[in-house]
């Protein structure tokens, strides 16, 4: 399965070998001693040495703990494995979604605007704390999608960045 | 005593009050927005009355709902928990001309606490050490920049009616105090509809130690030690304690002393904290008082044995202190870690969702104050705290290892939570050493994940496990799964640059 | 210190002392039979061996196999747990031999006391009081008979090596004795493997108040208080308490420098407890020593702040103890209630199955020993423990209310418990005044449902609607639950009548 | 559907009513005011006083906690709704099954012998625990299927007693 974990695509398989398991991440194979050990429990044992992964899932996402730690892994489409394709698009173009539902509290930038990298695009608040999306490349804003006092769902487009052609 | 009680708060505080309520044979009334319908505090209560949509302006903050809901369902008080309208003195007052009992101080010693600037006066008029700043807020930019050039950066904007960080600003420079100003007011209406804020002297690296004190409606007063609150994030506090390591007899006395003087001053009844800040050199200077149960209580409780939410219902029922200051005794150390839903990775981005799998830290000495459960929804609408994790220990470092156990024992998956980035406060050499300042984490904590090769194969490994066996034993997997996910959620994302804001990402 | 322990146990006292040795940076070595091999305590260890099948003797009584694990594993040492190999001086003296440690005491006083015969006569020649009876056991049916003649009825039959009321029968007329003592035997050999069982006089409406007591290798000696445990049905403890109800100073010393004496005359080492009956009068007799760690320890944790499951192994490592008897002080009242997988309304049957839903009790003063979770499996070959429910109050009145709610609070589905039975008993105004004697269940309970037509249709109403949303939410429900059953699942059903047997339901 | 509780048969029915329900047991109508509120708790209304009833089941039972209080439920088949019949049946007959697996540990009566209502059968040890087996009616062993040392499962049927005809 194609998963997204900090911007990065990893090609994910995993097949039983006996009692253990054949990790595949990217083409790369290891071998583990794994065990279900309870609805969400998966023990990995190495040198004997156990380590308890917390596991659950539900359409878009995988979350893991493992003691303590969090990795949220975020589903992608089977179909779009060419990762080429989508790197150059997510590098000329910056779509500003939300973190999750919350209230537009100022939009900083207009249509036509040329922004540098790291420039504040729009403030909003969720959750009773204000943040500040910022775009992560130079480019002219192409699309603004949303006015100050505006509630948004987590899958509204604000606003899109594109680099200059 | 009274026979029901509302509580007019919501997640783990009006969880905490309802158990106290019910230990004490009193009836409970929950009050919930159409966010919350099927809430834990909503599950526990007796009686639950539904005030309004999601926002907490038409639901926890209207106050005729709530009120109404009183009335209704025949409660004698109404027990405000913390945030919210638990320090609104005009809630307070409306609630007493409605004939009912606000569990709490009176309106008019809240009135005068709830004012920092107003606090702030009579309290130098006591003789009271205080912060230099500001007498009184201000709407006025140009007073805020004559203050800050007069003292010097950096300097504080604080909400007048603040709490728990928000409408905080620290501002380094002087072309940044316009907008900070700004971006402090407009927190400030959102979360406490006042937009009053004012400024003072920025003390660098202070501790945050408060004291709880309780004070009966015949003039008795006690405190029951302090707490240290030092770790904070964006000016909230998540981790706290108690002793704070700081703490000597001697120091402990004359703040104890002090926070009653505090209490004295202005005329204060039912339980209250008097905060503090104290410097390198042990100089302290009062802060302000939070007139309510505080989020970190449970430290005191469990170092003194003294049940505080059941205190405050006694006092405000007419009941005198059932202790003098010689019977409080220290017993132990107590730590508090707050459990969030946010992402310590992206400046404490507020996260919120379905909780998909919770496990419950168990064990001796864990205490787990909680307001979510397996299947619970964490609402975007009000602060995203999911529990409260406490342990008791014979010394610190036994509470600190038990905390550590307890902490990666709280597996919350669904929402990303606090809970590794706490471990890794923990774990840090200056908080064994109870080096704990107020910039513990901006100086000590890399907010950015480590390299964890091994760990990320473990994860995928247990991924692709888990995923495989759901298949094989769910037929409707596929069909849920297979749904066609909009563009946006393969294509792009979404960035938050850290560090250029103006909460500086500590 | 250790570097790494093995537990030779299962359930919740092999987790709760896995968290200890993990608060003490000891890494843990769990050890488990074919039907734990996704128990909690394997999950919870750091590194887990399989031992055997299901059956204890194959497994958990295996003693080549737990000692062999330990040295495949470089553990430096085992602790027992409670029951098991807990207090079997040859486990403790193999495990010696195997250059290990065992956490408790040497296995010469192990001996002395494991045998309840030896011990009181031991006891008797240092002037400890004890209950009349037969001075050792014995094969000849004649000996038993000649002495319960001698004492006249009622009698005990009592295993000796027994506790938990396991091989233990009260005998009321003298033809209930022979099937009785072949009863006692036969439960004795399978669980102790040993069939000696002796009698003695049967002490009515006694109190059984013990003492936890804590010696290290110096000879020094505390005792850190009493626990009363009168509370038992089939003569095993069901709720217990500290302090006693029937406690005062005066008795307390006297009681406490008896447990002493008894120690020290067993020359015993590790922690442990020294059993009393108490009789109306507060006269107390000497029972037996668990040279082990009680089930009901936390109790005494709760009220004293020590932590005994750590404390066995800093004693086991060679450390004094960390205190005098003079440093120790109860601090407010702890309950426990042992929550067993069982019917209380057919004879207090096992009951065995999967755990569907737990909902674990949480709040302030509130700890949970568990040894499930959800969706665990609760096998049918070991005592039927799912968990303790501790909690402290600042009084014995504050404790009884926690409790009430905490047990209403945990709530587990898919296996019958003891929930509801033990609310019973906290409810009954004789708790309530204290007023508990081991004969408090006979006395006072009504092992019989009450009539409940609301909750009937409530539970009729909850029903319907789970199934029905399960069905809509679910397609694979429907084949599921629509697998034929067999035909011994729908004809006849099997009876146990109650009130006939010799446990009498008590 | 048909529910067995000690020993009594109950057809339940549910039907929503607006935002009420309406429970019917064994044909006897009541309304209720009742609400999903959590994944396994429904709460019942009445005099605005909450009642929490936690249910799980699997194929054969209901589970049901109310405060404290447990209650199973036998899912009966949903055919055998010839109440009579099934009546006769089990007050003539008496199938003795163990509560659950268990090794036997003595058989204490024989084929063809006959035995009183509340006789003892048989003693099996379950959980290290003794416990006797009696007859639920007065009758003739007429099967036993278990001798004494012999590990049985929950589902085996150890000895039957039937009515003299």
């Amino acid at each position: 399965m194609q998963l997204k974990y900090r911007n990065t695509h990893y090609d994910v398989r995993v097949e039983p070998d006996g009692e253990d398991y054949i990790l595949t991440v990217n083409g790369e194979k290891q071998k583990f001693t794994a065990k279900r050990n309870g609805t969400n429990l998966i023990s990995i044992s190495n040198d004997n040495v156990k380590t308890n992964v917390y596991v659950a899932e539900d359409d878009s996402r995988f979350y893991v703990n493992i003691d303590g730690d969090g990795f949220t892994f975020e589903k992608s489409r089977e179909e779009e494995t060419s990762y080429g394709e989508e790197a150059k698009m997510s590098s000329d173009k910056d779509i500003i979604k939300p973190p999750m539902p919350g209230s537009i509290v100022k939009v900083l930038v207009k249509k036509g605007q040329k922004v540098e990298e790291g420039e504040g695009l729009i403030i909003i608040e969720a959750m009773k704390m204000e943040t500040t999306l910022y775009s992560s490349i130079p480019g002219i804003v192409t699309e603004v999608n949303v006015s100050a006092g505006e509630q948004v769902d987590s899958d509204k487009v604000l606003l899109i960045v594109e680099k200059e052609k | 005593m009274f026979k029901k009680i509302l509580v007019a708060n919501r997640s783990e505080i009006a969880c905490r009050i309802i158990r106290a309520c019910k230990e004490m044979d009193i009836k409970t009334v929950a009050v919930y927005s159409e966010a919350d319908s099927s809430a834990l505090h909503v599950q526990l209560a007796d009686e639950a009355v539904y005030i309004g949509p999601p926002p907490a302006l038409q639901s926890y903050l209207n106050m005729d709902a709530i009120i109404k809901a009183a009335k209704t369902t025949k409660s004698e008080a109404i027990h405000p928990g913390y945030g919210f309208l638990a320090e609104n003195h005009e809630f307070n007052q409306k609630v007493k001309d409605a004939g009912l009992i606000f569990i709490g101080p009176n309106p008019v010693p809240m009135k005068l606490l709830g004012s920092k600037v107003a606090s702030r006066v009579a309290m130098i008029k006591a003789g009271v050490p205080v912060i230099p700043g500001m007498k009184s807020s201000s709407k006025d930019f140009a007073e805020f920049e004559k203050t800050a050039n007069e003292m010097g950066y950096p300097v504080l904007i604080k909400a007048s009616a603040g709490g728990g960080g928000k409408g905080m600003r620290v501002v380094h420079k002087k072309e940044e105090l316009k907008s900070a100003v700004e971006a402090a007011m407009r927190e400030s209406l959102s979360a406490f509809g006042s937009d009053e804020v004012y400024l003072e002297k920025y003390i660098e690296s202070p501790r945050h130690v408060e004291f709880q004190v309780a004070a009966d409606n015949f003039g008795n007063v006690v405190y029951l030690f302090e707490r240290e609150c030092s770790i904070q994030r964006r000016h909230q506090k998540i981790i706290e304690e108690t002793p704070s390591p700081v703490m000597t007899p001697e120091l402990q006395k004359k703040m104890g002393e002090t926070a009653i003087k505090v209490i004295k001053t202005a005329n204060y009844n039912n339980i209250g904290t008097v905060e503090f800040l104290v410097d390198k050199n042990r100089n302290f200077y009062f802060l302000e008082v939070n007139a309510r149960i505080q989020v970190e209580h449970p430290v005191t409780e469990m170092t003194t044995g003294v049940d505080l939410a059941k205190l405050q219902i006694h006092i405000a029922s007419g009941e005198k202190l059932p202790f003098r200051q010689e019977d409080l005794r220290q017993n132990g150390h107590a730590i508090e870690c707050r459990i969030y839903a946010e992402d310590a990775y992206s400046n404490f981005m507020p996260s919120s969702g379905k909780i998909l799998y919770l496990k419950v830290p168990l064990g001796s000495g864990v205490r787990y104050d909680s307001g979510i459960y397996q299947g619970a929804e964490v609402p975007v609408f009000y602060d995203p705290v999911l529990a409260k994790l406490i342990v008791w220990g014979a010394d610190r470092e036994e509470a600190r290892k038990k905390m550590l156990l307890a902490l990666k024992e709280n597996v919350i998956l669904g929402v990303k939570t606090s809970i590794g980035f706490m471990l890794k406060c923990l774990e840090h050499p200056e908080f064994i050493r109870g080096n704990t300042f107020t910039n513990f984490i901006e100086k000590n904590i890399k907010i950015e994940k480590d390299a964890e090769g091994k760990l990320l194969n473990y994860a995928f490994l247990g991924s692709a496990m888990h995923h495989n066996d759901n298949k094989k034993n769910s037929k409707t997997f596929t069909a849920a799964s297979g749904e066609m996910p909009t563009p946006w959620q393969t294509i792009g994302s979404w960035e938050i640059c850290t560090g250029r804001q103006i909460g500086k990402g500590n």
